[in-house]
């Protein structure tokens, strides 16, 4: 977790959006690295980050008080839900979520999966902001032994009037989004993708995007024109 | 105040600081994090005639204090961007200069006819070289007879100030300079990217859908400076000079090694205001080190 | 147990991992932090038949993730070499490997005729790719035609196992290849230093005395990478692949690229045991990934 | 002031040795740094450094029990001086001759220039290990306002059948060398130089020695075969 106060006044952050951060001011690692903020509140904004490589571990080695540079809010946002609705996370994809839970007006049944215990922070918080959470692990540390999809998809079967809300691993997210336009639920995606500039600059983010005119999809950059998407509009690519 | 103006082929900047083709999508993408006014000029992603939809993911991946990228080129085609992206550029008191590219001479010379016709763009500057691009596509930048050909077509439709942009990926880079001059170039840019390649050893894939990318970042400022200053010996035109650029003291390095222009590239993305920074910066340099204009640095190198 | 020993042009390697020329001295110089025995080769500081004095100082900078070296080939000649440290390296169990050069074609013979006669030395590997040379120095290297002559006229004199390392100052390596191939080399290795610049702004001086230099570690890997999977493309003779290896996780890239052996430079200035450990991950990575043989990873890019 | 205590049992280093050190596991800065050792004792090494740019910023940046990389002791040594000597330092040159201080039997008369008093650290620990410390600055905020060779040519006109121990920026030691040199006095210096290896393999870090045999000088690296050299065999090139 990492909690950050701008310098200079910022613009506050809606639910999906995301910044680009770093610490330190070496040229190794090189570009800032995409995280959803957690929260943002009394002019501070709060991160939870899974330490993965070279950027996250320059980041954990922060002592307080130090400065961090980042960009943000980026991105668009989920539409927020009027009503219950269903959230799927993978792991650290709750962080996406997280801010959705406080402000959406209705309450969300969420499902969430990590392949151990380790892998879900903050469960008690999460739980507290939710209708229910069901928990799944690939090795049974916590929650149901199975993937995320299961129980998500006995739920969806009843409850396919819901919007599903979704932040995981890219198969996850796949087989989420197959389920939901089988089951004709609505589905909004929050993609993965390598970014370098996180600002629509450098199209190395980008995802194939169905519209009206093009059903093969055209590229769309994760971080300008997502990285929340209509799951019924991406193309799912060799993944 | 020191004087920050400099003449690029013709073409008179307030001040030496570009951004790098395909590092500051068509301007916009920046606008809301600085003040597109306070640049020599924005250099727009490389246009083709046509659009082109680019590669498949993954387009970039970072390495040690660089990135390799293969975006592919894409791009939303000359008409759109004359139609979409030139009446926001127009509005900023900034030198527009436009990179493009073809496949054939056929299609630089259309790009550059029409390119070169718009109201709004002040220079042009031709890619030729893409090490992102498949097969025979390199031969433009690599080869010189190639080069020849293709800028000496692309001038005689060229109503304006053509930059033609060398690749890096070449024995002799001050040869190929001398063969643009030679074919009517009013000014070179370099570096483009050096090609290269990362692999994942456990799935032993490239790191990159395309295979192979482009080199960009600070890893390759002795390389990019060594070039300016290789090519700085070999003609007359004007240089712009890019590879690196960080700061105001990286900026500098080129200047002094011969560059009278200088780009940022892949610094845009770690700090949206580098470029701006480093105007600021290079200003102060002037004044502290009693530098009445930043033509006097140009070349200064001391042997 | 897996397999590591691979075959470099003939010569029996326990192991792929060599070190670099120039940066592991005569071999003295670690043996007190590693165990030679445990290197697949020793590769010696290059080597003349008269003693150099080389550049004058400043002879070396640091670049992001780099640096650049002009070191002018500073080496004790063959003679001094065969007398004073030819004895300690016999004394262990891995195979020697003598980097040389010269000046005219006529001194590449003479080194590589003595050397190749000496006692304990395993394979030569000529050096024709010296950015920190002086003017006409660098075709060796560069030029197909000079490559040609030289690498046939030293094969002919050369007993042992000939490599030749290539130059990546070259529009194309891999035609390189294809010349040293066909002139008789054993194998290849590449890549050698990338020349490149450094100058202080404030004295608007090179930083290096030589001004330009050759830039090594894990900055130019992505190209060295790039290099050998180009080179792996177009010769049937074995690769040696170095540039910026500091972890058995890079070495393991040049590997799959199509690298048969490794060398480690400038990593070992930054752990005088990278060697060393990059033998033990690598075979750590063999027993997980259940490789039974460190050849069967060689170019087994997946594509 | 940096102390770190080696994983492994260690080699003690002795006066005039160095360690080369790096902070943190990034490429960049990649190589390590030359420091003389401080002190050491107890199986910890202490090092004192002034912080110049990226890697001292790195070696700044550690926090206590966190692990820093180091080789060494390297170098040869002062030849311990058997009774009283001259020791002249410039800024941090201090650092490399502090340890001799305590080892030699004989005690030293110490100059010390600074540019500000500020770059002059340890001050009064310092003055309790030599016989006499004399303190110059360029702009007078500590001791007397001078350069340091003005005292010390007034005091070596004097005493030059004491042995000159220096360390310091390259003018320095070479305006040193010369005074002594006209005096007559034996005089060692610790050399600088810019450092790959430390361990004589890169040979960047050469400075030419004469020999009996050669006159003009004929390079030897800094790191092995100094950084302690008889200053009467030093060519000084170009600075
Ligand atoms: C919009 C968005 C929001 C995100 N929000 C969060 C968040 O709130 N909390 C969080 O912990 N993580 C989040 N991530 C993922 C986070 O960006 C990566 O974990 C981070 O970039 C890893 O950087 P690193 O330098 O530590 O790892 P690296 O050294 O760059 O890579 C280590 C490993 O992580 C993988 N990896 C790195 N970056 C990505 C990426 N962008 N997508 C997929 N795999 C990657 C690599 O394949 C590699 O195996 C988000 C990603 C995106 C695109
Ligand atoms: C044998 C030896 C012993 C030393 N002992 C100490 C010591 O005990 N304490 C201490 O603080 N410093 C010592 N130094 C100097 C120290 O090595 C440098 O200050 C350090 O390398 C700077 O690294 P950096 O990354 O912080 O600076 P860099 O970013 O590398 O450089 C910053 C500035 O410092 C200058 N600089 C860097 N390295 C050197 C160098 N080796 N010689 C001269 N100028 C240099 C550069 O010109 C540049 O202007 C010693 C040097 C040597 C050769
Ligand atoms: C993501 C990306 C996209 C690029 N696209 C183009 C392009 O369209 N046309 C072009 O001439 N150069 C392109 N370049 C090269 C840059 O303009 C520049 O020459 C190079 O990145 C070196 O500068 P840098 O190190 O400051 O980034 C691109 C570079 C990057 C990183
Ligand atoms: C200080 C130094 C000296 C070198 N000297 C030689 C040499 O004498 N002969 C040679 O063929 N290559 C020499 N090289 C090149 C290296 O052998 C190697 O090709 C290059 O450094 C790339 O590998 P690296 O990135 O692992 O260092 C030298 C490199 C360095 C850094
Ligand atoms: S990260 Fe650059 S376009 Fe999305
Ligand atoms: S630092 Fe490498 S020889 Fe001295």
């Amino acid at each position: 977790m990492l909690t950050v106060q701008p310098l200079q006044p910022a613009t506050f952050p809606v639910p999906g959006q995301f910044y680009m951060l770093q610490a330190g001011a070496s040229y190794d690692p090189l570009l800032k690295r995409p995280f959803s903020y957690l929260s943002a509140e009394n002019g501070s904004i709060t991160f939870l980050y899974r330490i993965r490589g070279k950027g996250t571990r320059a980041i954990a080695a922060l002592r307080e008080k130090e400065t961090i540079s980042l960009i943000g809010p980026l991105g668009n946002a989920y539409p927020v839900p009027s009503g219950e609705f269903i959230a799927v996370a993978g792991g650290i994809g709750i962080a996406s979520l997280f801010s959705l839970f406080g402000a959406a007006t209705g309450r969300a049944t969420l499902f969430w999966g990590g392949r151990t215990a380790g892998e879900l922070l903050m469960t008690e918080t999460v739980r507290g902001l939710v209708r229910t959470a069901v928990i799944t692990t690939d090795d049974g540390s916590a929650g149901r032994k199975s993937l995320v999809t299961e129980p998500f998809r006995e739920y969806l079967a009843v409850n396919a009037h819901l919007p599903v809300y979704v932040c995981g691993s890219t198969p996850m997210m796949k087989a989420v989004a197959a389920l939901c336009s089988d089951a004709g639920a609505r589905c909004f995606v929050s993609l993965e993708a390598y970014m370098a500039c996180g600002v629509g600059a450098c199209l190395g983010c980008v995802v194939k995007i169905r519209d009206s005119e093009n059903h093969e999809g055209r590229f769309r950059s994760v971080c300008k024109d997502g990285p929340v998407f209509d799951a019924s509009t991406v193309v799912w690519e060799g993944q | 105040m020191p004087s920050l103006s400099v003449n690029i082929g013709g073409m008179i900047l307030k001040n030496p600081v570009m951004t790098a083709s395909g590092t500051f999508g068509y301007g916009e993408e920046y606008a809301e994090f600085i003040d597109l006014n306070r640049l020599g000029a924005v250099v727009v992603k490389g246009l083709s005639l046509k659009p082109k939809e680019g590669n498949p993911v993954p387009r970039i991946v970072e390495t040690a204090s660089g990135m390799l990228n293969a975006i592919g080129l894409q791009n939303i085609g000359v008409d759109r961007f004359i139609l979409e992206k030139m009446p926001f550029l127009r509005r900023f008191d900034t030198k527009v200069i436009c990179n493009f590219f073809g496949d054939s001479v056929d299609e630089y010379v259309h790009a550059a006819d029409v390119l070169s016709r718009t109201d709004g763009v002040h220079a042009l500057e031709m890619n030729v070289s893409c090490p992102n691009k498949q097969a025979g596509w390199c031969v433009f930048g690599t080869d010189p007879a190639v080069l020849h050909n293709v800028v000496t077509a692309v001038r005689k439709v060229c109503r304006i100030p053509l930059i033609v942009k060398l690749s890096p990926n070449v024995t002799s880079i001050a040869h190929m300079a001398k063969v643009a001059e030679g074919s009517g170039a009013d000014a070179v840019s370099l570096i483009n990217t050096i090609t290269g390649m990362a692999i994942d050893i456990r799935s032993r894939r490239p790191l990159l859908a395309n295979k192979i990318g482009g080199l960009s970042g600070p890893a390759i400022k002795p390389v990019a400076v060594r070039m300016v200053w290789e090519v700085f010996n070999a003609v007359k035109i004007p240089i712009v000079g890019m590879g690196g650029i960080m700061t105001a003291a990286d900026a500098l390095e080129f200047l002094i090694a011969g560059a009278r222009g200088i780009a940022v590239g892949t610094a845009n993305f770690v700090n949206p205001a580098a470029t701006v920074e480093i105007v600021e910066a290079l200003e102060q340099f002037l004044v502290d080190e009693q530098v009445n204009d930043v033509n006097e640095l140009v070349g200064s190198l001391r042997l």
